[in-house]
This record gives C-alpha cells, structure tokens and sequence, in this order.
C-alpha cells in the first residue's frame, strides 16, 4: 500500500484539517466531535441541511458544504458511518429554527447512525426530516434486504434539496425535494480495480488483469459480478441498460446525465463513457438538458466510474442551475 | 476487578488481537472495516472504565454502550450500541447477577439488535450468533450457574457464527452480494462470539 | 491495461468528443484538424490565448477554455505535442485582431510544434507572444540542456493571463502577466505509481511496492531519483524546499499555494499534503493568500501529486479572483 | 518505384515493424510515444503518396516532410519534418540524384535538425546517428556511387544509434533524468538509423 498519508488512523483527522485550511473561506471545522458546517451557518430562516457517512469519497459531503447546497457535513472514519455524537452537534449548529433536513445515504450504518441523532436532536427541540437516497440499481430492492445503496445520485439530492432550502423553501418541501430527485434518479457503477482502506492495508477485492466488477457501491465492496474486461462503449451499454429500464423513462423526456468518476480514473476516460452514454441516450429520444462529469463521490482511488440519469422536471432544472458556492461544486457566484 | 469490567477488558483484547482477521472477514463480503471499528470502539470502552470506574455491572455495560455508539459507527456501532443498552437496562443497579438475570440480559441485549436492525435468522448478521447464544443461555440458566450460561453461550455463539458460512446474506452490506456473500463467515457473528466467549472467560 | 476506452488509437478523439458534448454550452470542438475554442470565440478587440500540449493532462488544457481563461486548446495525441496544422487553424479562429497569446510549456516538441504555427500565423497576419512555462525545480536549468519542464504552473499561468486579457489588456501586456507568473511560480512532484500510454500498454516506469519516484514531470517519465516510500508529511517537505529555496521567498511575502493530484490519488490525500504544505509555508513566515487543491494537470492514472508555490502581488491575486467560466475552473459567474 | 517512393515505404514498414521496440526505448527514458509517432506519421506519408504520387524525388520528400510535420507531433515530428523538407530543396527538381547529390541531401537534414533543435553530437540525440552518417556518405560519395553512400550512412547511423547507449542527455525529454538516461538507446537515434537503413535498402 502506497498513500500520501502519515498514520493511517489519521488519515481522516489530517484530511479534514487540510481541507478546513484549504477552504477556511467557505467553511468551519470543528475537529472533535468531527463535523464541516458553512462558514455562516446557521442562516437566519433557512432550513438546514445536513449530510454525511464514511469518508473515502471526497469530495462528498465536506465538499459541497456551502451556499446553495449542504449546511454541514460528518465525515465518519474511512467507509464507516459518523456516530449519533457527531451527528446530533452538526445538527444543532446549523439549526436557525426553521428545521433540519438529513441526507442519508441507504446503507445500514448509516441509516441507524442517523436514526438515533435524528431522534436525538429532536428531544432537543429541532425538527429533523429525512431523506433517504437508494438510487443503486445494481441492487436488488425488497422488504428483506437492506434495500438499494444511496450512490451517485446523492450529489444530485444535495444539489437540489440545497438550493431548495436556499430560496426559503420550508422544511417539508425541501424534504420533498429531496425524495423527488431521489424518486427520479437511477445510479449503476463498474470498478476496474479495487480501492485499499489506510487501515485495512490491501486491496478491497481481488480482480485478475482482465476482468472487471459490475455493479459497484461506493465502498470498495465486490460487486453484483464479476465479468472480462471489455470496452468503454460496451461497459457504458451495461450501465445504462437498467437505469433505463429501472427508471422507465419514455422518449421525449429531459435528462441530467452524471457521469462520475471513482477516484483512479482519468478525466479523459470518463468522456469517452459520457459520449456513449449520450449516443444511447439520443437513440432513446431523451434530451439531454444537463450534464456533470468528474469525480464527485468516490472510492478512494478505486478506477472505475458510475453513471446516473435523473429525470428532470422544470423546477429540478431551475433548481441545478441555481447559484452555489462550495469547494467542491460552484457556479453563478 | 468485577466479572463485567473483565469482561469489557477481555472482549477489548479480542478485537485488538482478532481486528486483522475481522477486517479481512469484512473484506470478502464488506467494506474491511469491522475489525478496525470494533478494535476503535473497544479501545474507548477502557479508557471510559479508567476514567470513571463503574459502580455496578448495569452501569459497566451502560458505559460500554455510549462508548460504542460514540466510537463504532458504521452498522455495529449502533446495534452493539442497543445490545448493550438494554442489556444493562436490564441489569438495572443489581449488584450481583445470577444464572437467569445473565440469560435475561442476554436475551434483552440480542433483542435490541433485532429491534434496531431488523434482521431474522438466518440473514447472515450477527443475530445468527446472538440468538442460538440466548436460546443456549436460558437453557443452561435452568439448572446451572452463571459461568455454565456464559460457556453455553459462547459455544453457540460461536457454532452460530460458524454457521453463517453457508448463508446468502440479507441484511447489512453483505446483502449487496446477493448470493456471492455465501461461502464467507459474517464479521459481526465472528465478532459477537468473540465478545461472548469473553464474557465466559471472565467469569472463569 | 485495463482501461474505460475503446481502440486505443482513439482516445484522443472520443474524449474530446464527450468533452464537447458535455460542455456544449461553454466550447466547440473541431474535429479535424483537432481543437476546442470558447463559444463565443473570438471575441471582439480581446486578446485570444491559445495553450495547448498532449493529452494525457485533462482537465489542462480543453478543460480551461472559456470566459476568463483560454480561448482556444490545441490537444495533441496522448503525451505527444500537437503539430502546427492545429495550432495554426486554432490561432486563427481565436484571432479578434487584438493578437494572440501562445501559452506553451517548455517541451523540445511543444516548443517546436507551436514555434512553426506562430511563424506560420504571423505569417498570416496575427499577432503572436508566446509565454514559456517553465516551474519545474526537480530539473537542472541550464543553456545547455531542454531547461526545466512546464508542469503545475501552467494552470495558473493560463488562469492569470486569462483574466488579463479578458479585462482588456493589450497583446504585450498579456505576455508580460503571464510571464510574470511563470517567473514567480515553482513546482515539483512525486509518482507513488507510474501511469499507462494507452498505445503503449504497460506502466511508463516500474517502481518497487516501497519506491516512489521524486521530481517527476506529467508524462509518466520517470523523476530525478527513486527513494524508499515515506510519510505524506516527509515527501511534503521533500517537495516545497526545492521550491522555496528556488524561489527565494522572504518572510513576510503572501502566496498561493497549489496542490494538484496526477490523476489517481484521493482527494483527501492531496488535503493531507496540503496541510502539511501549509504548515511549512506557516513556518516560514509566508501567508496563503489563495489556495486551489485538485486534479488540474494530471498524468493519466498516476498516483502522486506536484506542489506549486506561487509568489503573488496584489495584481496578480486581483486577477486570481476575477470571474472564470470553464468546464473546470469556475467562478464569480 | 522510383528510389525515392520505395525508401519512404520501407520506412513506413519499418516504423510500424519497430513501432513497440522504439515505444520501449522511450518509456525507458522518455514518454512511451516516439513508437507510436513514427508509425502513425509514416503511415499518413503513405496515404499522401498513394493520393498525389510524387513526380520527383525532391517532391516526395517534400510530401514527406509534411505529412510528418502535421502527423507525428512532440519532438520528433517538426525536427524530422525540417530533414526531409531540407533535404527536399537540396534535390530541387532533379528527376535524378548521384552520389554527391545524395550525401549533400543527407547533409542537408542533419543541418536542418541541428538548426531546429540545437543539439551537440554527443547530447544523445538522432543527431549521434545523422552525423556519423552524414560524415560516412560523404565520404563514400567522394568516390562510390549512390548505393555505397546509402550503406555507409545506414551502417554509420546505425553505430552511432547504438553508441547513445552510453551518453547523458542533455536535449530533449531525456535530459530530465539526468545521469539516469545513461544505460539506455535514444530513441530518435534508433528510428533515425532504422529510416537511413530503409533507404539504402531501397537503393539495393
Ligand atoms: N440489519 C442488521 N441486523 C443485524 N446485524 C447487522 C445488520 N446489518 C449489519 N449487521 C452486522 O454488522 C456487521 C458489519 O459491521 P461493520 O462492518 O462494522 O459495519 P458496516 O457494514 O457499516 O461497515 C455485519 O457483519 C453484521 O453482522
Ligand atoms: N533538441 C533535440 N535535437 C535533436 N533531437 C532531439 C531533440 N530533442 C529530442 N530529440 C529527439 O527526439 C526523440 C524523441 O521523440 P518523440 O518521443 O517522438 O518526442 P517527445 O520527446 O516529444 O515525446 C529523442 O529520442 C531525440 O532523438
Ligand atoms: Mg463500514
Ligand atoms: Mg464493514
Ligand atoms: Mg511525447
Ligand atoms: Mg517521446
């Protein structure tokens, strides 16, 4: 294992705190109980918003806490959900009175982690709403499974709810955004090869030099299958194929389209998967109103991309376009 | 030292000494952190013992759960958070424990995990370590004594974890895997009957 | 090789054709002879600034062009320079009459490929400066070598003089920021891993589980020298005192500190040498005016990062600051 | 086939034979491309020549120098672009070229690199094979014909290709390792002895 790390067991701390410096304009940190809040929260009147979960997939959240999108965010230790004593803190600080909404991605920890702050904080007085995202198609969804991960499609829910509580909107319709955009967006990832947590010290799975993993979380976990390697076009194929399906999106509708890289990956390489991406797209009669590539949510440095399709209505695409002012993410300001 | 405060100290050993082996567990079918976790969560469970040494097993056990839920994260934090929790609700401020307040408090604390993570048997968590430990537990709770309900615990505690092998996960992370998890032990059984067996040898 | 490409041969031009397809709004891309211009291009009585280089670097330099920074990216094969019959077509279509700015880094091809184009473009009329970046430190500078490299640097080269010429300077003046900001800018890097031409097909160098490679350029060329793997603090002060006894800071002086990942190293990696980074700066008496921390010129999937320290003046930093609008730098606007 | 077009396509044919040979040589101490530069830029002479055949000789180097200046990119294609185009207006149109003419030419080239790329003999460059080779064919020009010009500049070319083995460079992307360039070929100089073999090939 190769990183640009001292200890392992502070990678984290050390992260946040260079990032904190990095972007002391935009940000506060507080290291212990560990949480990222905006410079100015909590915003008079504004409902706050507050993500979080196990880091490893910077920029997510601590990148995109700022105006126009996250109030705060709670880095857990590396692919481990933050605990309730982090959680409950970021939620109170942001809190102006008007409400807390939390972002949750849908996996286990994450969910029970944010469960119990959430009720937590509310025995103090702040009203929490939350929104689950499980855009993860490579999953299959049932009562008796943990249910479909919460991937690329969080940045999008964040985006979006974030400009919603932005424009004064209050704490239901900006809950309501949220779930909107998660009811709309889709997310399926392939790895070509695995991440290594500082802690764990090797890779997260075995891959042999010509094959390739389907239907990837964001966790350095295997995936739904393992299959040969094969080229950009035909993987894209794969990828899009059951967002589509999943999403039942009929011609004639407007799309955003993400193409997100997963840390090892280079920028080049997830061009050539959004051109094909964007050929399937137009061959279903979809319009591609608003894209986004790079690496947003990542696997540390795991090569590999995800794609995402999310459904646009007006006020979604009004809302994308709105002002933000993050590390991470910025536009219109 | 008290039965319950060796028994935090002995389970903080386990993880320590197992952590590789849990993290490598959770690599197969995880994210390769429950060793890590769960070595960082027992760690702040000793100091909390060093800093404000527990009167009663009941408030042993309380510390270890706020320690747990402050330090853990990720799925375990939570429901061994729970466990522990009620466990020691359970306990209350009793001073001494005997064979059926043990079981009782095991039986409380697999309770709370199921509260919490909903899972049922034989979805591959640790729910498939802790029941077959609970129903041993008040077994032998019937006509033995405490450290004869620990030692049944723990070995089914452990035939339970062993047992999860051959499971499809679902619940957890695991269940992402679909049938692929199956063919690996469950790192959150592994760790309770890590933590079990501990609690026997403590009382041994 | 396991990459999210089809032939190989053509990844120069399907990345560049997602490009334009995802950036749409932003650029247009000719596709024989190959180059990006702003939309709006050229735009009236401004001087047009032209970069370009190999691909391989992305998001430098098509990633850049837009309002504020360059009007036209000049993309060669993968590492490879491109040749005057881009060049000069690009030159042309950024032309407004106001002249054009060649921003080249100090490559023997560059420096040959873009000579011939600005021989052949004045030759047509226009106006041509070109401004040599060369911020390398990890290379002897000599008259009788190639001189030092142009590396991390160019960014902000290209950001700088972007803002120039967009408030209007002249051609001369254009030139003159621009070099002023290669005088003033230093950077050296390190490869934990080496990255893969695509045509190539296997790693540009090998590198031992515990090696790394100091003073690496972005072509996945081999460094100055290997050493045994280090903490992320250790190669940090490895990587600025070259930079800063060069550049011969004095206490006191306020600057902008660049930390760039080569393409396959975890953002919260390059948070942690920036913190280290900015430790050093502290020490030293230097203030981080400005600071930019990400994946701006890459080295395909290279893991590692470069540093740059730029000196800055009050103009500069006021140039730093004014509105940019590009695929990949974006503010203000 | 006149001399001139066939040079030019066993040159096409040896790049593309040699094209991961000179790759390997510049991953070594460059950037993994000349391989894949040469070919492409040879390949695209033989689409030019096949398009408009060339009446002269002269004229097909001319034809070359300019596929080459906009196909082959970095280093190698403007300075190898000046070779052919120098040597192009050294043969003007003649329909034929003798011996003289012929090491002229070849002079012509070299003096067109060094112009454009400032190297030294001994800098490790293609230079350490033109020049060798320049000096060889004038001498045999002096009293051999063109064929024997031909074969002493590939055989020249060719020792001086593999005497770059021992050099630190000191031009071009080399240079930037420093002492650690030494130990390997430069690849300029093995396509340059490979190109000037092809023409005596060519001639035989
Ligand atoms: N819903 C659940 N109910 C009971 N136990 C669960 C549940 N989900 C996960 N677990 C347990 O948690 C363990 C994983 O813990 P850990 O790796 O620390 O958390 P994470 O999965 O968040 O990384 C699993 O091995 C399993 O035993
Ligand atoms: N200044 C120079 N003068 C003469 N030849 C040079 C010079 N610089 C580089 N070369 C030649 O160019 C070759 C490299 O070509 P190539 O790999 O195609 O270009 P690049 O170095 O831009 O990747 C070197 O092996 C060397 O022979
Ligand atoms: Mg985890
Ligand atoms: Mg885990
Ligand atoms: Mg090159
Ligand atoms: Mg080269």
């Amino acid at each position: 294992m190769k990183k640009l790390i001292n200890d392992p067991r502070a990678v984290v701390d050390e992260s946040v705190e260079g990032f904190g410096l990095a972007h002391a304009d935009l940000v506060t940190v507080s290291a212990d109980p560990k949480y990222v809040t905006r410079k100015d929260a909590p915003v008079a009147g504004k409902v706050g918003l507050v993500s979080g979960g196990g880091s490893g997939h910077e920029p997510l959240h601590a990148g995109f806490v700022g105006r126009g999108m996250l109030d705060a965010a709670v880095p857990g230790a590396v692919f481990t959900s933050p605990t309730p004593d982090q959680i409950i803190p970021a939620t109170l600080a942001v809190n102006s009175g008007a409400g807390v909404v939390h972002i949750v991605k849908n996996y286990t920890g994450d969910v029970l982690n944010f469960e119990t702050a959430a009720e937590m904080a509310q025995a103090e007085g702040v009203e929490v709403r939350t929104v689950l995202v499980n855009d993860d198609v490579a999953v299959e969804d049932s009562l008796y499974t943990a249910g479909r991960r919460g991937v690329g499609g969080t940045v999008l829910v964040e985006k979006i709810a974030g400009a919603a509580a932005e424009r004064g909107d209050d704490l239901d319709a900006v809950a309501a955004i949220g779930d909107r955009v998660n009811q709309n967006v889709r997310t399926m990832g392939v790895a070509l090869s695995a991440c290594t947590v500082p802690h764990a010290g090797t890779p997260s799975f075995d891959l042999e030099d010509n094959e390739i993993e389907i239907g990837i979380g964001i966790h350095g976990e295997p995936g739904r299958h393992k299959i040969a390697m094969e080229d950009a076009d035909g993987i894209t194929g794969r990828l899009l194929e059951p967002i589509l399906s999943d999403l039942g999106t009929a011609s004639g509708e407007k799309v955003l389209l993400f193409v997100n890289g997963m840390g090892g990956t280079p920028l080049s390489e997830l061009y050539i998967v959004y051109r094909r991406a964007a050929q399937i797209l137009a061959e279903r009669g979809l319009t591609v109103e608003r894209s986004l590539v790079g690496n947003y949510i990542t696997s540390l440095e795991m090569q590999g991309c995800s794609v995402s399709v999310l459904r646009l209505d007006d006020e979604m695409t009004a809302l994308w376009d709105a002002p933000v002012h993050t590390p991470a993410l910025r536009w219109g300001v | 030292m008290t039965w319950a405060v060796k028994w935090l100290t002995l389970s903080a050993q386990a993880m320590a000494e197992h952590r590789v082996e849990l993290i490598e567990l959770d690599r197969a079918i995880g994210d390769s952190d429950h060793g890590e976790n769960m070595d960082r969560g027992f760690q702040a469970v000793l100091d909390k013992l060093a800093e404000t040494p527990p009167e009663t097993p009941g408030a042993a056990l309380k510390l270890t759960a706020m320690a747990l839920m402050s330090k853990v994260g990720g799925a375990a934090g939570p429901l061994y958070g729970t466990a522990f929790l009620r466990a020691a609700t359970t306990l209350g401020d009793a001073a001494y424990i005997d064979a059926a307040a043990l079981a009782a408090a095991l039986a409380a604390a697999r309770d709370g995990i199921v509260a919490r993570g909903k899972a049922e048997s034989g979805d591959k968590t640790m729910v498939d370590a802790w029941t077959p430990a609970v129903d041993a537990a008040a077994a032998a709770a019937a006509n033995g004594d405490t450290l004869a309900v620990l030692i049944a615990a723990a070995e089914a505690a452990e035939a339970g974890a062993v047992a999860t092998d051959s499971l499809v996960a679902r619940k957890g992370r695991a269940s992402y895997l679909g049938e692929r998890s199956a063919g690996h032990r469950d790192p959150g059984a592994a760790s309770s009957a890590l933590i079990l067996r501990a609690a026997a040898g403590a009382a041994a």
